[in-house]
């Protein structure tokens, strides 16, 4: 078996008498690709958030690389190596595509105390920004604003700043969402050879691509894990069934 | 080049020269909250120029909006772009402090109408500052000497926490003579004084004095007139001034103050000037414009003795004072201040009007504390 | 110092405390439902008190004054959003906050060419003037009392204009959703200049009230509208029930702050000493307050929270 | 017609050179003055442009800090010029007459302060952050003018202008020809610092907190850090100002002035590098000019204000440019 590279633990949270996230324990392990699904309203947004820092848990932990990360505010999270992606993108939309992706490299390479040197004349940064662009196809549109991006464009481009950090785990929030059927194929396809460079935490609405990608998938009903195992264990599963259609019996 | 430059400046020289016409700068605050001053100020200045004659008087006017940065930038101007001999106008202590000590400095006469605080008469002074209005303790120390006067033991006493209302505090106390009830610094620009009249509700006093200038005497001393609390009130000229009374109405009816000036001083000059003032304007002048006229007129009767480019000359010829002032006897004290009397007035209804009389002198050819500080 | 005097202070902050309130509803319900920070609602207060004198002045008749203040105010607030104010509900903060300082130096000159430089006279119906006789022997200004008691009506008035009416149901709608109500078919122009005037009314009729006690001048409405915002800061942007709170603290603190911290003073310190640091500090005690409270709970008493 | 932004920028410069040079040869000093003015309040508001231009949080108090340039000038001149030790608590030393020295003690002061406030107030955003800034120049404001020791509400005036080595800061070109290479000097700083990772990073966060946490950066460390620097460059502006008027009062901390930078921004152009300067020549133009049309001339400005509001979005250089400036 191979290493847990992010892991949660019994995490809990509370909103009033709603329980959004109920003990849940799940990891992602090198060269894996782990999706979340579940119904809406299942808590899959309040787990992301516990996991990236933006709430607080009122039990449990997250461990990256078996480190406890409790402490940990969202940047220090990214320092550590999670690589976040925005369900609704993200990024300074009066500033250019390559702009989008220097802010990645900066945060991935020197930091923000840097006051001279022009940042789009940085070699070091520049480079790497190019090099995600290019591996997500939005060289092209290098000098673009991101204000005159399709939403398929920004989410290409959400996904490019996320590998410029070269982050140890991703953690994708429905990158899929609303690309259409071509586009989903070649996320997918895109998704399917990242798994080697880093494990990815995928949540994501889309079932035929967290099937075809997925080497587990956890199943998240009202706050609690009901089922976690391979394609076809989920398939089969009773209880996923009847938390999806309700009328399994 | 430079050659050139000064062949063109000398050129100049001699042009402003054979037309030999005296620049005066008047800067004051002609827009915003406290422009009546400025008003009446310019207004009276310009009557006595008119009434002179005088052609080859040329006064320029800036308005200053009440804030002394403004005020040092067109103190800069009148002296660097219109190279103006004589300057005045200023209402503010704030802004004179900020105006006066450079201009003086840069050779430039400074006439003062209105404000004058502490330090250009004491160790400040200089011997191009004429101040033509009063020291700025003047009108408390002499509301002081009235409560003397009428036997007051117990006064409460109150201003806004700023130079000048310390300043007036401590003028009051000079000559006061009795117990203090009280003493309370209130905000500057407080509007509302329900708390300080509560105290001087509880504090036993048998008399108050205040110095509130602008809206904040107005709110002053009609909320006090509602209050109830029948303790009599002494205040300076500035709150009970013609521009001011009418806002004030009854409420301020029968209260004594303190002032240089009063439309009902018995001298020709000074009923000439109410009535032209009147004339002209349309309506009655207050204080501020009988400082302005009286200004205008000490310049004038200097100018009929020396020209201001000989400085020690047109100097000596201010120092005499050689005018018909609307206050009766004028005259410097050594640090070119008002040696004048102040009077007790009492504020009542004319007709419709609301103005005041003469009730009294409170301190007689009186100058001020700050005089033996300067050495000139 | 006295029981009866405390008593009397604490009176003094709450009809202070009252009056900014009719000035921070208006302010908050704007901001609230429009999203508009409007710096120009002291001229509004302005031009109540204006109109109040002007018509009481020329009638003889307060009531007719406090009248002709409401409906100036409203006029005028109407009559700016409709031809100004509108433009700018899309428009960034920035861009309102200049163009509603523009509509100030419009009011405040505009004002002084119609009125002239020198203060109105606008004073207390004597009906109601002169103290009265409290439970407790406390002498306490009837008019001060008839502040209160008008603050206090208003304030009920709001809240049942919000919380049991139809129009209190939009302009909660409207708080929430601007499309929303749009789509109920309710015209959203009008609700907007509605409720724009109604603030507007609300703080004419403060500057009339308040102006019978203070000077009636160009420039009386700044710092009264610098110190609303203090107040719709401090409970919460938006809310009525928090400028209704935020109102009283700001009343009681710069109150009693006046006249108890120069007190406190004395007790370590001289007293001419003591009366100017304790009335220096007591300048700064709302900005403080504010500050404190901003720090504590950054969105306000009764903000939305972030 | 659409002009670029560098051409804008070039001509403003030339254009700033050029015209105090033409005032000296026709002997005009006062408009060397307005001019110098017009320069001080655009460092200023440069200042102000870092925060709010690139970091998008709008200070509606930014005459905090030009205050307290003002009064870090006046506080050593006139301890200077009375030969009086200046205590202040840890340690006791004299005043000073030397310009470069009180610009530093004043971006010095000016930055701890911004620093200390800002870590308390930063985590307030929007109306709730335009407010909280007010508040804390208001309290300055009414403490300095309760402060007796300097003057309280009347001020300090300095007799003579400051030194600075080898010139006569009397003569306005000389004075005038400091300011402006202080503003060159500035400006160039802050186009660095624009196009700077960190520029670019405070200005990504201008548009989404969000992003920028998630790449790693400390968005609070980002605003505490450009706070500083804005205030720094604020205080400096602060004490050539009050080395221009040889004078400090409480006035510089006013919530008018507060909003008069926040205006220069609009009318230059929210963010651009040039945009506080035309803002400031703009500005004094008018306010020259319209005050000598009537005394009612703030009517007047009024309506000019709303028009640059409803009809030039962007500022002048938005409008000459054809682009939008930056949105806050």
């Amino acid at each position: 078996m191979s290493e847990s590279i992010l892991a949660t633990h019994n995490l809990m949270k509370k909103f009033g008498a709603v329980t959004a996230t109920d003990d849940v324990s799940i990891d992602v392990r090198s060269g894996e690709i782990h999706a979340v699904i579940g119904p809406n309203g299942a808590g899959k947004s309040t787990l992301i958030k516990q996991i990236c820092g933006a709430l607080r848990p009122d039990a449990g932990h997250v461990e990256l690389m078996g480190r406890n990360l409790s402490d940990h505010s969202t940047a220090a999270r990214a320092q550590a190596g999670l690589g976040r992606t925005f369900q609704i993108s993200e990024l300074a939309m009066e500033d250019s595509v390559l702009e989008n992706a220097v802010l990645g490299a900066i945060g991935a390479v020197s930091g923000p105390w840097k006051f001279w040197k022009s940042a789009l004349k940085t070699k070091e940064l520049t480079d790497r920004a190019d090099q995600a662009l290019a591996r997500v196809g939005l060289l092209q549109e290098r000098d673009s604003r991101v204000a005159n991006l399709s939403h398929g464009q920004r989410r290409q481009l959400e996904v490019a700043v996320s590998l410029t950090l070269s982050p140890k785990v991703f953690l994708m929030d429905e990158p899929m969402a609303g690309l259409g059927v071509e586009g989903s194929k070649i996320m997918t396809g895109f998704l399917d050879g990242l798994r080697d460079e880093a494990p990815i935490l995928l949540v994501e609405h889309d079932m035929d691509a967290v099937f075809a990608l997925a080497d587990r998938i956890s199943v998240l009903v009202y706050g609690k894990i009901i089922a976690s195992g391979n394609a076809d264990d989920i398939r089969s599963s009773k209880a996923v069934r009847e938390a999806y259609l309700g009328d399994a019996k | 080049m430079k050659k050139l430059l000064l062949a063109t400046a000398a050129t100049l020289l001699y042009a402003t020269a054979a037309i030999a016409e005296v620049k005066v700068g008047m800067i004051t605050t002609l827009s915003g909250g406290g422009a009546g001053l400025g008003i009446d100020v310019r207004d009276g200045f310009m009557l006595a120029i008119k009434q002179s004659g005088r052609d080859d008087i040329n006064v320029v006017i800036e308005d200053d909006q009440r804030k002394p940065e403004i005020a040092v930038q067109l103190s800069d101007k009148m002296i660097q772009s219109e190279r103006v001999d004589i300057m005045t106008g200023i209402i503010w202590s704030n802004l004179a402090m900020a105006v006066v000590p450079s201009a003086v400095n840069q050779d430039v006469f400074y006439l003062s109408p209105n404000a004058g605080p502490s330090p250009l008469a004491g160790p400040g002074c200089h011997k191009n500052y004429f101040n033509v209005a009063w020291q700025n303790d003047n009108l408390h120390e002499a509301a002081g000497a009235y409560a003397n006067g009428v036997n007051y033991k117990n006064s409460f006493i109150m201003a806004p926490n700023y130079p000048a209302g310390q300043d007036a505090l401590t003028g009051y106390k000079r000559f006061y003579e009795g117990k203090l009830s009280g003493e309370i610094f209130t905000q500057l620009g407080q509007t509302d004084y329900a708390a300080e009249i509560a105290q001087i509700r509880a504090s036993g006093a048998d008399s108050v004095y205040f110095f509130l200038p602008g809206g904040m005497g107005i709110s002053f001393l009609k909320q006090y007139a509602d209050s109830g609390v029948d303790t009599p009130v002494i205040g300076p000229a500035f709150s009970f001034d013609q521009g001011i009374l009418q806002a004030v109405g009854e409420a301020a009816l029968g209260v004594v103050n303190t002032s240089q000036w009063n439309k009902d001083i018995d001298n020709p000059t000074n009923s000439g000037f109410v009535d032209t003032f009147q004339a002209e304007y349309g309506r009655l002048p207050s204080l501020y414009a009988s400082q302005g006229f009286d200004t205008a007129n000490l310049l004038l009767s200097a100018l009929n003795v020396a020209e201001p480019s000989d400085a020690d000359a047109f100097r000596d010829a201010l120092r005499a004072a050689n005018f018909d002032s609307t206050r009766g006897d004028f005259s410097f004290g050594p640090n070119h201040h008002p040696v004048q009397t102040i009077y007790a007035r009492e504020v009542i209804k004319e007709g419709d009007v609301f103005t005041n009389k003469i009730i009294g002198t409170a301190l007689e050819n009186h100058s001020d504390a700050y005089a033996a500080d300067c050495k000139m | 110092m006295s029981t009866i005097l405390i008593i009397e202070q604490i009176l003094n902050g709450l009809q202070f405390g009252v009056m900014l309130f009719l000035m921070a509803a208006g302010l908050t319900l704007i901001f609230g439902v429009m999203g508009l920070i409007n710096l120009a609602h002291g001229s509004l207060y302005m031009v109540g008190a204006f109109a109040a004198a002007a018509v009481a002045g020329a009638t003889g008749s307060f009531l007719l004054g406090l009248i002709a203040a409401f409906v100036a105010a409203a006029l005028a607030g109407a009559i700016v959003e409709m031809v100004i104010i509108r433009r700018l509900y899309k428009a960034a903060h920035l861009d309102q906050v200049l163009a509603t300082f523009a509509l100030i130096l419009i009011f405040s000159e505009g004002t002084r060419w119609l009125f002239g430089s020198f203060p109105l006279f606008l004073n207390i119906p004597s009906a109601l003037s002169g103290p009265v006789t409290l439970p407790g022997g406390i002498q306490y200004s009837l008019y001060r009392l008839t502040l209160i008691a008008i603050g206090l009506a208003v304030g009920l008035g709001l809240w049942v204009l919000i919380e049991r009416t139809r129009i209190g149901v939009q302009i909660r709608a409207g708080k929430n959703d601007r499309e929303m109500i749009s789509a109920l078919g309710v015209d959203i122009g009008k609700l907007y200049t509605l409720i724009f005037a109604l603030g507007a009314a609300l703080a004419g009729l403060a500057g009339a009230l308040v102006g019978a006690i203070q000077s009636v001048q160009v420039g009386m409405g700044e710092p009264v509208l610098i110190l609303a915002f203090v107040v719709i800061v401090i409970g919460g942007i938006g809310s009525i029930r928090g400028a209704f709170v935020g109102a009283l603290l700001v009343g009681l603190t710069d109150t009693l702050g006046g006249v108890f911290l120069p007190e406190l003073f004395k007790l370590f310190m001289d007293n001419g000493a003591a009366q100017k640091s304790g009335s220096a500090l007591a300048s700064m005690g709302i900005y403080v307050l504010m500050g404190v409270v901003l720090i504590w709970r950054p969105t306000g008493l009764f903000g939305a929270r972030a | 017609m659409r002009v670029q932004e560098k051409t804008i920028n070039a001509l403003v410069v030339v254009g700033l050179m050029a015209l105090p040079l033409i005032a000296f040869v026709n002997d005009e000093p006062f408009t060397i003055t307005l001019a110098t003015r017009a320069v001080i309040l655009a460092i200023a508001a440069v200042g102000l442009n870092v925060i709010l231009g690139i970091g998008g949080l709008v200070s509606f108090g930014h005459a905090l800090f030009f205050g307290i340039g003002g009064y870090s000038m006046g506080i050593l001149a006139h301890h200077a010029q009375t030969y009086t030790a200046l205590d202040l608590g840890f340690l006791t030393t004299d005043g000073t007459k030397l310009m470069p020295v009180i610009w530093l003690v004043a971006m010095a002061v000016s930055a701890i302060v911004a620093y200390v406030i800002g870590l308390l107030i930063l985590r307030t955003s929007g109306v709730y952050f335009i407010m909280i800034t007010l508040a804390f120049a208001q309290m300055f404001y009414y403490f300095s003018i309760s402060w007796a020791k300097y003057g309280g509400e009347d001020g300090l005036s300095i007799y003579v202008r400051n030194d600075f080595p080898g010139l006569n800061t009397l003569i306005p070109i000389q004075f005038y020809a400091i300011c402006f290479i202080i503003l060159c000097i500035v400006l160039f700083l802050y186009a660095r610092l624009q196009a700077s990772p960190y520029g670019l990073a405070l200005n990504a966060n201008r548009q989404t907190e969000t992003r920028v946490e998630t790449v790693g950066l400390n968005s609070m460390k980002l605003k505490l850090v450009a706070f500083v620097i804005s205030g720094a460059i604020t205080g400096l502006a602060g004490a050539l100002f009050a080395d221009l008027n040889r004078f400090v009062s409480p006035t510089m901390f006013s919530w008018q002035l507060s909003g008069e930078l926040i205006v220069l921004i609009i009318i230059g152009g929210v963010g651009r590098l040039m945009g506080p300067v035309i803002g400031a020549c703009v500005f004094i133009t008018l306010e020259h000019f319209l005050g000598g049309l009537t005394d009612f001339w703030h009517i007047f400005l009024g309506l000019i204000l709303l028009c640059i509001v409803l009809f030039a979005r962007g500022g002048v250089v938005g409008v000459l440019t054809g682009k939008e400036g930056a949105h806050v």
